[in-house]
Order: structure tokens, then C-alpha cells, then sequence
């Protein structure tokens, strides 16, 4: 019962700090927190990225070997995306397979990297339906203290853009910059009563009513969107979020990403 | 199979190759009360599309620690038989159909008064018999009657549709041909207002495409709402002075 | 408690109708519920039926594809069948794979067609030792009302009977009729104090004995049979059983299974 | 390996390859209380066939939701040592385990008083060591010996055997080679009355040869149990005024 | 509660005894129990050990069979090594995958057969880089009376020993038997109070500190070591069983092992 | 890759190919206190192996059943990071990680005051983000420091290295390449006064070599010791007139 209570509390509290247009750490509805960006931390992998948003902190690495194309796209590359929350990273994590929590993130952070078109899957076969190049982006959740999806995004790109094909290893030429066509980053905001905030930390993601997260590309395009948490969202509530998603986007691939 | 080299036409004199109009639904078929061991079920085709949804609850939750005090959980499950895609699917729960799960039972559950039963658990399962795009969205069709047929208070009921973009132009309820080549997918659900419960999106859209889709997944919702209202109007038309479901669900809010 | 107080009292009342002869919904000890069976509903498979034995609705897809043979029979086809008793068709079932109960369906419904000779494995076979027409028959209970493995395997069967190899897909030539050579069907009886019950519905079951499933050929052989809940049976009931199968699976046979 | 198409020939001389009669049971050698840690124990060979059974119980239940509150739960794992059979075997259940697991587990339960333990269980394991046809059989004619050896009240003993058909005659337990390229083979198990708690059959038949088939099966359980009762007195022959093991196991029914 | 004073109760009486100098069974402190060990039993197998350690049984089955090299030593053959804890064996073991116990076990029986050099690996290159003999070792647990360690490593060595390579069966030449270089053998004891006491039974397992498992090789080289259980250990007290293990390896191996 | 054949030298000039000298530690790097979430962790390279230790607890034990009534359970996760390694690991734990969390938590456990948290669990997880020989002994050293930062009472530290046999040569804490190629390896874990906690070897080493060994990796500890010593100080040197982590953690005995 005491949680029960606690939450109510909880939500009371962020409640009451929304209605006169606060946060709990201060910031603005559409601020995110502080974002930290470490690439090619580790050499074991072919590609990595350590985020850190706010105490949240995710590093992601990615892994380039050579493998069998699926049948129906014999000349294509693959993309395989994973997510850990292993338990180190918040008490209520627990041991085991991917929950669909888990599941969810990953194949979100897929979606942004896949429909954006920033890896050309073409460029990666090897030998049409035989060899192609796998590319496995693994995303190890560290420290959950909220919006793991655009940690785990920027984290996904970033290692992706420091990647290198390790053709050498294989024999299969000289190693090579995996190229990056576009930058997909994602952007998520909780609502909450009628208000909107951006990138939520736990607290806020726990009272909020509905989650939504939108990926956006170098052009402005959306390319990927995902309504999470039981609860409604209207369409001009959807538009303003795309609209401000957009801008966040913007200047966080500019900080980050450009080369 | 179709290469993406060769430019394939999505339309021919307007129409699209299943000789529907741009925003226009496939064919529904929907059948309410199919299943005798169920306590609500719905039988629901949208094109080729076939699925079956049933409803047990509110029951005993098991195991225990899933129990909530103050309200029932809902649980959903979304499963293919493997006979229902061109390639047998292995039986048994994907990754695809984890998360296809988690985004239907969020779309559901806002309009289940789960206060009415602490300590319970409502039991959402949807079985796909055959996939041609969009089993999501019938599924949570299917489910949304099946909810209704069990008796289950609900603020309303749910509908969904996707819309997509082909050949550059957004098209209602794509088929799977539609959804292979296509450019862009966003499945929806809401309530009869408006009310958005399910959104995913993939592809590439500019916000004014964006746009374009929700209003025509929004029209397709409300064709397919009415629909859904007419079956269980049907189904319970031989009891006194019903005339309508929404009188079947609940309405109100505790 | 008061579960097993109920089952008394259904045992009781079950028992009690029976000494007068009857059965609670009227059915002679001998006689089947109402059967409707409808093929190719499902165009995504290669063969289908949906089966209705009463109340009790199951969905058999087959779907037939090239794959390795078995190292033992290198020129045979495969057969593999799987049965999901899934939660949507009974309060009683659990999602996850299946359980002994599930397994002993799939097993008895893969006995009927493979010992009955119904598919000629040997026609099946496209390269010897390398690649062979792989037969998955699919069970897809949807509504438990009883008696399963009758109406598991007459879906089977039938199922079997209007597939299509799709060779023409793997361009291995031009799609062609799955050959069918025998017509196995599956007759189910449960003992209850001494008398024995057909097609019993799940009240029936649940009281049983005993259950014993014959499965006889189109020239009155028997290919499978099994006896399943812990009870006896007595060698002259047995002979009775397959007496009364016999004749019900040629009735079931003529009427929907000729071709 | 020999295949299907030479025409093998299972008689020479009346006799079967290994030298049997066409009803004579595989020698068989049975010792009870060989393992230390479980309450009872059985090992058994039947021709090539090496089992041992091992039962532990009456026992708490866990998980609790199992426990049954009138009567003991049994539960049966027959389990195949990897090294067992001719090519190596994967560790743990499949298919064919989780199958002869349930229908060895409903041959013994009808003579288990189970009522006399409520909420508790009897857990019977066998694992084979070595497989040559008749591993289900024999598992059970060792967990039957490994019950009473455990002191757990029963009817009476199950006794377990097989028949078959080969080059069209009917034969008593098949070895390998007769299972495999046989026409049919039909497993049972009975109590010492000739009732029966495991049938199963494959292969074809007619009536007759079904008929034929139980008649020696039934012979062959007959000798079985007089082995069974057997090892059983000498178990127990060192206790005063026992003379036969139908007094250690229960006779009276509740 | 109860079984938490059992033990102490337990612990008390073995550890009095010991101050005595004595064990419940009257063994001398570095004294094993009787071993018996028989090979060949299971002819399915390609070799086989039944080893007795006092009332603890273990049966150990080899099989070898063709299959692929690791893709990084493309000239060895493989061995696999699996350990059984069934249910069977004792009270507490449970049925499903081996848990952190059988593992254990496995892979210390693994090292000692690997690390010693005991099976030539290059010698079961069939062809480089495509198909080499896989030696499969697997150790099923029948009664648990102690010393598990111990029983396993003595039956895994003596069925490899005694094992042949089954050539002939895949038309790879004439059977050979299976060419073993070193005869390893493990030797385990665990510390109460402190005393150190070899062979230990269930209860001495169960109220013991510290395990500690030395695997010798034929030239009295360690060639693995094991130390389990939540205790600590001297070096003192290492060097102490690292000197009597060599000596009951040695004898163990002169009786037991000797071609 | 290079092969067995090949002789590969692993010193030059009295040095070891990264340059250190036969008893000398790769470099150490400690953080404390780095995730926000957990009770204490900690952060470590050794060399190129970079791992991250957390720790829960005490908290409340899920599923009951494990619940010890006299005492905290410990549970130990060693964990390894698909991308920590040459080819890419397949995420979860494999047989290798079983075994290493089971010699871990046995290494840390005698110095947890566990009766001072009876019916309770104190969860340590590590995870390595980058590997290269010295994994589990790395993980045990921070899993140490993070116990201490999350308050948990205990004995001591622990402290943990390897030595490893290269070119018939005893060295300290080896690295990846002398680890694949070298001729033996011992791990241990152990207190500031020399008792042994962990104790694994596997390779090929005559009596007075293992002697070396421990004697080697022992002066590893004490080093490694001073290392976690000190970050603990430094964590904690903000707190009035606390000069030494041994007052942090507890030091009697119950």
C-alpha cells in the first residue's frame, strides 16, 4: 500500500510544481538535461558511444562481422539491435532475457537507425546471398534515471558514425569508416495533466500519463514515432511535440553529431 | 518476389492494384460471441486480414505478486499461428509481437475501468490466422469488441487503423503489398472523440504528411467504430430497450 | 474446496444420467456431436481446415517447405507437427510452449498421418540427402469444448488432403496436389464406471476414467491409438472401443474426407 | 545402416535374430535399493534396455499452487542419459520424454493410494542408461519396484511390457532392430488382474492382430511381475513372517 | 527453523569428533572411501566409467562424433564436457538445466582432462578447418553421497581411456581407440575449524568451510584447482592438500588407471 | 591469429611485451560512487579491462523461497557486455559466467556480516563493458569497493589478482596474450591479512611454481588493496575525523 501511497504523493507533488510551470531540478518543460558524449571508448568494439543525460547513462557498442544475408534481401547488410537493462543499472531491473520494456527500447532505437536510412544496407554485402556485413548495435543500459530512448538513440548513431568495417580481420580488404548517410535522433516527452515535458526523468516518467517519442532526421522528416504508457494524446497535443522534437533534434545533432 | 529496383506503381487510373480509393477501408467482416469458453470474443476480418480475439476476466491473477490493490491489470497477448504468413513463423512469441502486445494493451487500456476489480486481472488474447498488414490494428478491433461481449466496463470503445504513404501520396489501411514498398506506416487507435491511444510510425514523413496521415487514419476509426457498434448493437439487440452498446458499456468514471 | 466439491457434484450427476442411459446433452453413448469442417480458408497456408466438433473449434494450417532430410532418411520427406493449446481457447490453457498435454496431442495427430502411410515420404523427396519438401502441420485450437484429438486430427487430415506443394515459389517446377494415399481418422471414447462415451464434451472428459483414442485407416486397420488419464481399462472393453471406432471414423470418412 | 529396401528377414529357424521364441520376453535382471540418497530404487535391464528408478516421497509440494488437498500428487520424469542411445543425445526433456513421462506417470498412478498423503507429492525419476527398444516399459516396471521399495501404499504392482509385429507375425517384446523396421508396436502395462493403465500403439494392425498382440503382451507382463515380486520378497525376506511382497505394499483400498 | 538447528547440531557433533581426531565413519583424515570403477558397461556409448566413491555413484558415457572445428583452432578436435545433477541422484537436485553446482562441476572435470593435455586435441583433426571428432563427455550423477569432484574427474578419465574412436561407423577408416596422453585425477578435501579432511561425504560437504579441488597429473604437475564454498583458506593450508593430493592421486591412479 | 607453432616470445629484454616487468601490475584506474541508482558502486580498469560493479541491498528476496532466516543471502552476477570482446558475445550468461559469479560470491562472502540482515539479499551485479584477461578478478575488486560504498558491513576488503606462467617464467597479472598463450593461470582473491578466498588454476605448474604463484599474485592483492584503500579514504575524507575505510566498514565480529 505505501508505494501506492507514495506514488500518489509523488504525483501530487510534481503536480502542484507543474501548475506554476516548474520542474523538480529546475529546468523548462522543452530543456533537457546535460548531455556528455564519449565515442570509442572501447577498442574491443568496432564502434561505441557513452551518453550520459542528466545521471541517466547508457554506452552502447557496436559489433561489424561478416554473416549470411536474410533470403529475401540477399545483397543487403543486416542491422540487429539489442537492449540490456541488466540489473546493475536500476532496482527494478531484473536478471533474464529482454522484458518487453526492453524490447520496446531496442526496437525503437532500430527503427530510428533503419528508417532513416543512415546505414546504406546496399553498401554492406559482400557476396550477394552468401556474405554480407551484420551490423550489431548492443545497447547496455548502465544507470536508469529516465528517457532511456534518447540516451540509447544518441548513443546508437554515435558509435555508428565512429565505427569502423574491420574488413582487415576477415580478409576482405582494407578496414573502412562505416558510412553514415543520415542522423536519426530521437526525442521524448512525457504528458502530464495537459502539460508537456521533455526529456523526463524517472520521476516524471512514472506519474506521466502517456510517453511519446519522435525521431527526426537531418532533413526535418520524421521517421519514426512511438505513443508508450496507458493513457490518451490528441492530435494537436501530437503536433506540438513533433514541432519542439524537431527543434531539440536540431541542436543536439548539431552539438553532437556533425562532423 | 518484387526487387526494389523496378519501380512498382501503386496506382492505376487512381485506384489502387486492390481497386481501392486512396482513403478507403478494406472490407471488415466481424463476428461477436464466437467462442463458447471464452467470456467475450470477436471473429474480425479487415481484407485479408483474419484474426480472433477473446476475453477472460476479471479473474484471479496468477501468479500473485502481479496483483495491484487498487485496480485490475490488464494483460494482452498477440500471437500468429504459424500458418498465417507466407513463411512459417516458428510458434511461440517474437520480438515483434512482445512489443506489438505492450502498444495494443496501452491502446486499451485508458477505457478499462480496471478500478472496478483490485486484486484481478482482465485477459486480452488475440490470435492472428492470417497476416496481410495491419493485424495490429485488427487485433486491437477484435479485442475492443471482444472486451464489450465479456461484459468488461469500459469509458468507450477502441478503434484503429494505419494509414501509409505509397508513390508518395498517404493512403488509408495499406495491404501488405502497400506496406512492403511503401514509405511510411502509422497505425493509430482511439477512442470515439478522437482521443489518441496507439500511435507508432515508421517510414519518412514531413510534418504536413504526418498530418495528412492522422486525419485519414482518424476517418478510418470512425467507419470502423461505427461498425463495431452496429455488431454489438446486433448482439444484444434481443434484449429489452437496448438499442445501443454504449449502454452495454459502462460510462461513467468512479 | 469447492472445486473439488463441484467436480463431485458433476461426477454425481454425470454418473447418475448415465445409469439411466443418458447423456447430459442427449447424445447417444455412441454418438458425435454435430461436425462441420471447412478447407483453404486460410490462403497464407497451404492447406487448412477449420474443423467444429460441437462447440470444439480447431484451425489445422499446413504449410509445406524445402529443407534438409533427416541424416537417417535421406530420400524422405519430413513430417513435423505442433499443437498450440493456446490460452485464448480455454480458461485452462497457459500461454508458453506447450505442456505434456499439448505434446501428446501433436504426437498422437503426427501418428495417425505418418503411420497410416497417408503421405508417401519418398515423393517428397527433391534431392536425396540434401533437400526435401519439409510438412509442417500446424494445430491451432481455438475453442476447447472437448475431445481434441478427434477434431485435431480430422483438421490434420484434411488439411493434408486439399495442400498444395508450392513448388513453383522455390521454382522447383509447377505447384502440384500434396499426394495423399490413406485417410487416418482419429475416434475418441472415455470410460466412465463401466460404460464408455464417444466424443465426450469437457464435462465428460473431465469425470473420465479413462480415454482411449483409436485411429483406424480407410481399409479398417488400426495406425495409432492411445489411452491417456489414470484409470484401467479391460482388454474386452478395448476390442469394444476399437469395435465402435471402426465404425464411426468410416462414417466420419465417407462423410467428409471422399474425395 | 540398413534400409528399407532389401527385404530384412527377422526369423531364421523359427527363431528371432538374437535367438528368442516369437513370445519369449529379452533375460531380464532387476536389483532393488541400489541408490543411498532416494527412498527407493530400482535397477533393471531387459535385454540391452538399462534403467534405474528412483522415488522420493511422500514430500512437501513445491511450487505450493501444485499441491492437490485431498490426495498426493505423482509426478514422472523419464529422462534419457545423453549417452544412452546410438547418437548422442541433447541433455534434458523433448518431446518423446515429456509423452512417455505422461503415460508412464497414468500406468502407475491407479495403484498409488494417493489419498492417503494429502497436499504432498511422489516423485518418480528414471533415467535410462542405455536404450535398445523398450525404455518406457521398462521404466515403468522399475519405478513400480522403486515405489514399494520406498514403502509407498499400493494396490498392487504394475507390470509393463510390449508386443509387436514383424514380417507379419507377432512377437514379445522387440528388441532395435524389430522396433525399427517392424510393422507395429503396441506397449502396455497392467496391475497383476490383467487390468490395463498404458496402451499405446503404432504401427497397422488388424482387430485380430490387436487381439494377439495384448494376449502376449499380457503374457509377458505375467512373467514380469512374478520377477518383480520376486526381488521384492528377497528384499524383505530377512523381516520376520514375510513371505511375499503383496503384504509390504497396501491391499485394502479407502 | 528446524533444518537451521539440524545443522548446527550437526556441525557440533562432526566438529567434536574431530577434535578427536575422528570421522563418523571412521576414516582416517586423508583416507578415501572405497573406490570401485567399471568400464565398457554402456556399449551404446563409445566408452563408459561406473565409478563408486563409498555410497556416491557416478556413471560417465563418452561419445565422439564427427562435426566442426572452433572457427580459431581449425586443426583440433573438440571436447565437450556436461554434467547431469539428475533429480534422481538426490533430494536436492531439481529437474531443468544444470544450475551453478553442475556447472561447476563440468567445467573443473573439463579442466582437469584439458589442461593436463590428457586427449591429443590435434590428433582429431579429420579435416583441417572442416571437420574434426568432437569427444563428448558426459557425467551423470546417480547417488550424491559426497565428493562428487572427485567421482566425475575418475570416471571421465577412465571412459576416455577406455573409449574407441568409431571411425568405421562414418566410413573415416578402421576404428581406433582413443589415443590418451596424461592421466589426470582429481583430489578433494574441505577444511572444518582446522582440519582438513579428504573425501568428504554430504554431511562433511555440508558443514565444511572451504572445498578445495587439486587435479595431478602422471608427473605430479597441477594441472587445475578448484577452491568452493564461502571460507577462507591459508597458503599454508594449500600447500598442505596440494602435498597429500598428489599422494592419493598417485595411488588412485596406480590402482585404478594404469593400462 | 597466432598459432601454437610459432614460438612467441613474451619478454624482451627482461620486459614483457606491454612493457611491464615480471611481477608488475597493469595499471589501475578506481571510481567510486558512479551510478546514480545503485546503493554503491564502482568503476575499475586493470589494464584494458574495463568493468563496473554494482550493489543492491540489503533488500527484501524475491521469490520468498530463497530467504535465509538467520541471515542475507549474497547474490554475485558477472556479466559480460556483448561488445567487451573480440567476437561479439551473444547477450545473457553463459556456462563460463555461471561458474565465475558462483567463485566470486564465494569469494566475497566470508567477509559480509550477513547475520546482521536476516530474510534479506545483498545483490552485487558487474558488468564488464571491455575484456582482456583478469575479468573476474577486476570485477571482485570493484564489487568490493561498491559493498563498501553502499554501507554493507563486512570484515575487510577484498582484493584480487592473477599470476600466470609465460615462457616457463612466473608474471603477475597477465594480460590477454599471455593468458592465451601461457602455460598456466591463477587466480585468487584474498583479505588484507593473506586468508584466501578465491583459489582457480588451470594450465600446468609444478608444486614449487604454484608456490611462486601465490606468493606473486598475494603482493598483487596487497597492491591492489592499498589502490581500493584509498579511493575509499578519498570518497569518504568529506566526513569529520575519518581517515581510513576501516572505519567505514565494520570490523567486529557478531
Amino acid at each position: 500500500m505505501s508505494d501506492v501511497v507514495m506514488a500518489e504523493i509523488r504525483k501530487d507533488y510534481l503536480y502542484h510544481l507543474m501548475l506554476k510551470g516548474e520542474r523538480a531540478d529546475g529546468r523548462a518543460f522543452d530543456e533537457y538535461r546535460e548531455i556528455s558524449l564519449e565515442t570509442g571508448l572501447i577498442r574491443k568494439a568496432d564502434g561505441s558511444a557513452l551518453v550520459r543525460l542528466g545521471k541517466t547513462t547508457v554506452m552502447v557498442g557496436v559489433k561489424i562481422q561478416p554473416g549470411e544475408p536474410f533470403s529475401d534481401t540477399p545483397n543487403k547488410g543486416v542491422i540487429i539491435t539489442n537492449a540490456e537493462l541488466v540489473p546493475l543499472a536500476s532496482p527494478s531491473f531484473e536478471p533474464g532475457p529482454p522484458n518487453e520494456v526492453g524490447i520496446e527500447l531496442a526496437r525503437v532505437v532500430d527503427r530510428g537507425v533503419r528508417e532513416s536510412g543512415a546505414i546504406d544496407l546496399e553498401s554492406l554485402c559482400i557476396t550477394p546471398g552468401e556474405k554480407v556485413w551484420i551490423v550489431f548495435i548492443d545497447v547496455h543500459i548502465l544507470d536508469d534515471c529516465g528517457n532511456l530512448m534518447d540516451a540509447s538513440s544518441l548513443g546508437a548513431i554515435a558509435a555508428l558514425m565512429t565505427a569502423t568495417v574491420p574488413a582487415a580481420q576477415y580478409a576482405l580488404g582494407e578496414d573502412y569508416p562505416l558510412p553514415v548517410k543520415d542522423v536519426p535522433v530521437a526525442t521524448t516527452a512525457v504528458e502530464f495533466g495537459d502539460s508537456v515535458i521533455f526529456d523526463p526523468d524517472t520521476d516524471e516518467e512514472s506519474v506521466a500519463d502517456t510517453k511519446l517519442t519522435v525521431i527526426t532526421t537531418a532533413d526535418g522528416s520524421i521517421c519514426g514515432m512511438q505513443k508508450s504508457r496507458p493513457g490518451f494524446i490528441s492530435q494537436d497535443q501530437i503536433y506540438r511535440i513533433v514541432d519542439i522534437a524537431c527543434e531539440r533534434a536540431k541542436e543536439i545533432r548539431e552539438k553532437f553529431l556533425e562532423v | 518476389m518484387i526487387g526494389m529496383d523496378e519501380k512498382l506503381s501503386f496506382f492505376k487510373d487512381g485506384l489502387r492494384l486492390d481497386g481501392r480509393l486512396p482513403d478507403e477501408l478494406r472490407p471488415i467482416k466481424v463476428e461477436v460471441g464466437v467462442l463458447a469458453r471464452a467470456d467475450g470474443s470477436c471473429y474480425m476480418e479487415m481484407g485479408e486480414n483474419k484474426v480472433i480475439a477473446a476475453v477472460y476476466g476479471p479473474r484471479e491473477v496468477h501468479p500473485r505478486h502481479l496483483q495491484e490493490v487498487t485496480r485490475a491489470i490488464v494483460r494482452y497477448r498477440y500471437n500468429m499461428a504459424s500458418f498465417s504468413v507466407e513463411e512459417r513463423k516458428r510458434p511461440g512469441p517474437d520480438r515483434r509481437s512482445y512489443e506489438v502486445s505492450k502498444v495494443s494493451r496501452e491502446a486499451l487500456e485508458p477505457v478499462i475501468l480496471t478500478s472496478y476489480f483490485p486484486r484481478s486481472v482482465v485477459d486480452v488474447f488475440v490470435e492472428v490466422l492470417q497476416a496481410d498488414a495491419g493485424t495490429r490494428t485488427a487485433g486491437i478491433n477484435a479485442a475492443s469488441v471482444a472486451l464489450a461481449d465479456a461484459g468488461i466496463p469500459m469509458r468507450s470503445l477502441i478503434s484503429s487503423c494505419a494509414a501509409g504513404k505509397v508513390d508518395g501520396e498517404i493512403v488509408l489501411d495499406p495491404m501488405k503489398l502497400e506496406d512492403n514498398f511503401g514509405e511510411a506506416d502509422v497505425p493509430i487507435a482511439m477512442n470515439p472523440s478522437g482521443e489518441i491511444t496507439l500511435l507508432q510510425m515508421d517510414g519518412r514523413l514531413s510534418k504536413e504528411e504526418l498530418q495528412r496521415a492522422l486525419e485519414l487514419a482518424k476517418a478510418g476509426c470512425q467507419q470502423i467504430y461505427e461498425i463495431q457498434r452496429k455488431v454489438l448493437i446486433d448482439r444484444y439487440s434481443h434484449m429489452d430497450d437496448m438499442g445501443s452498446c454504449d449502454e452495454v458499456v459502462a460510462e461513467e468514471e468512479i
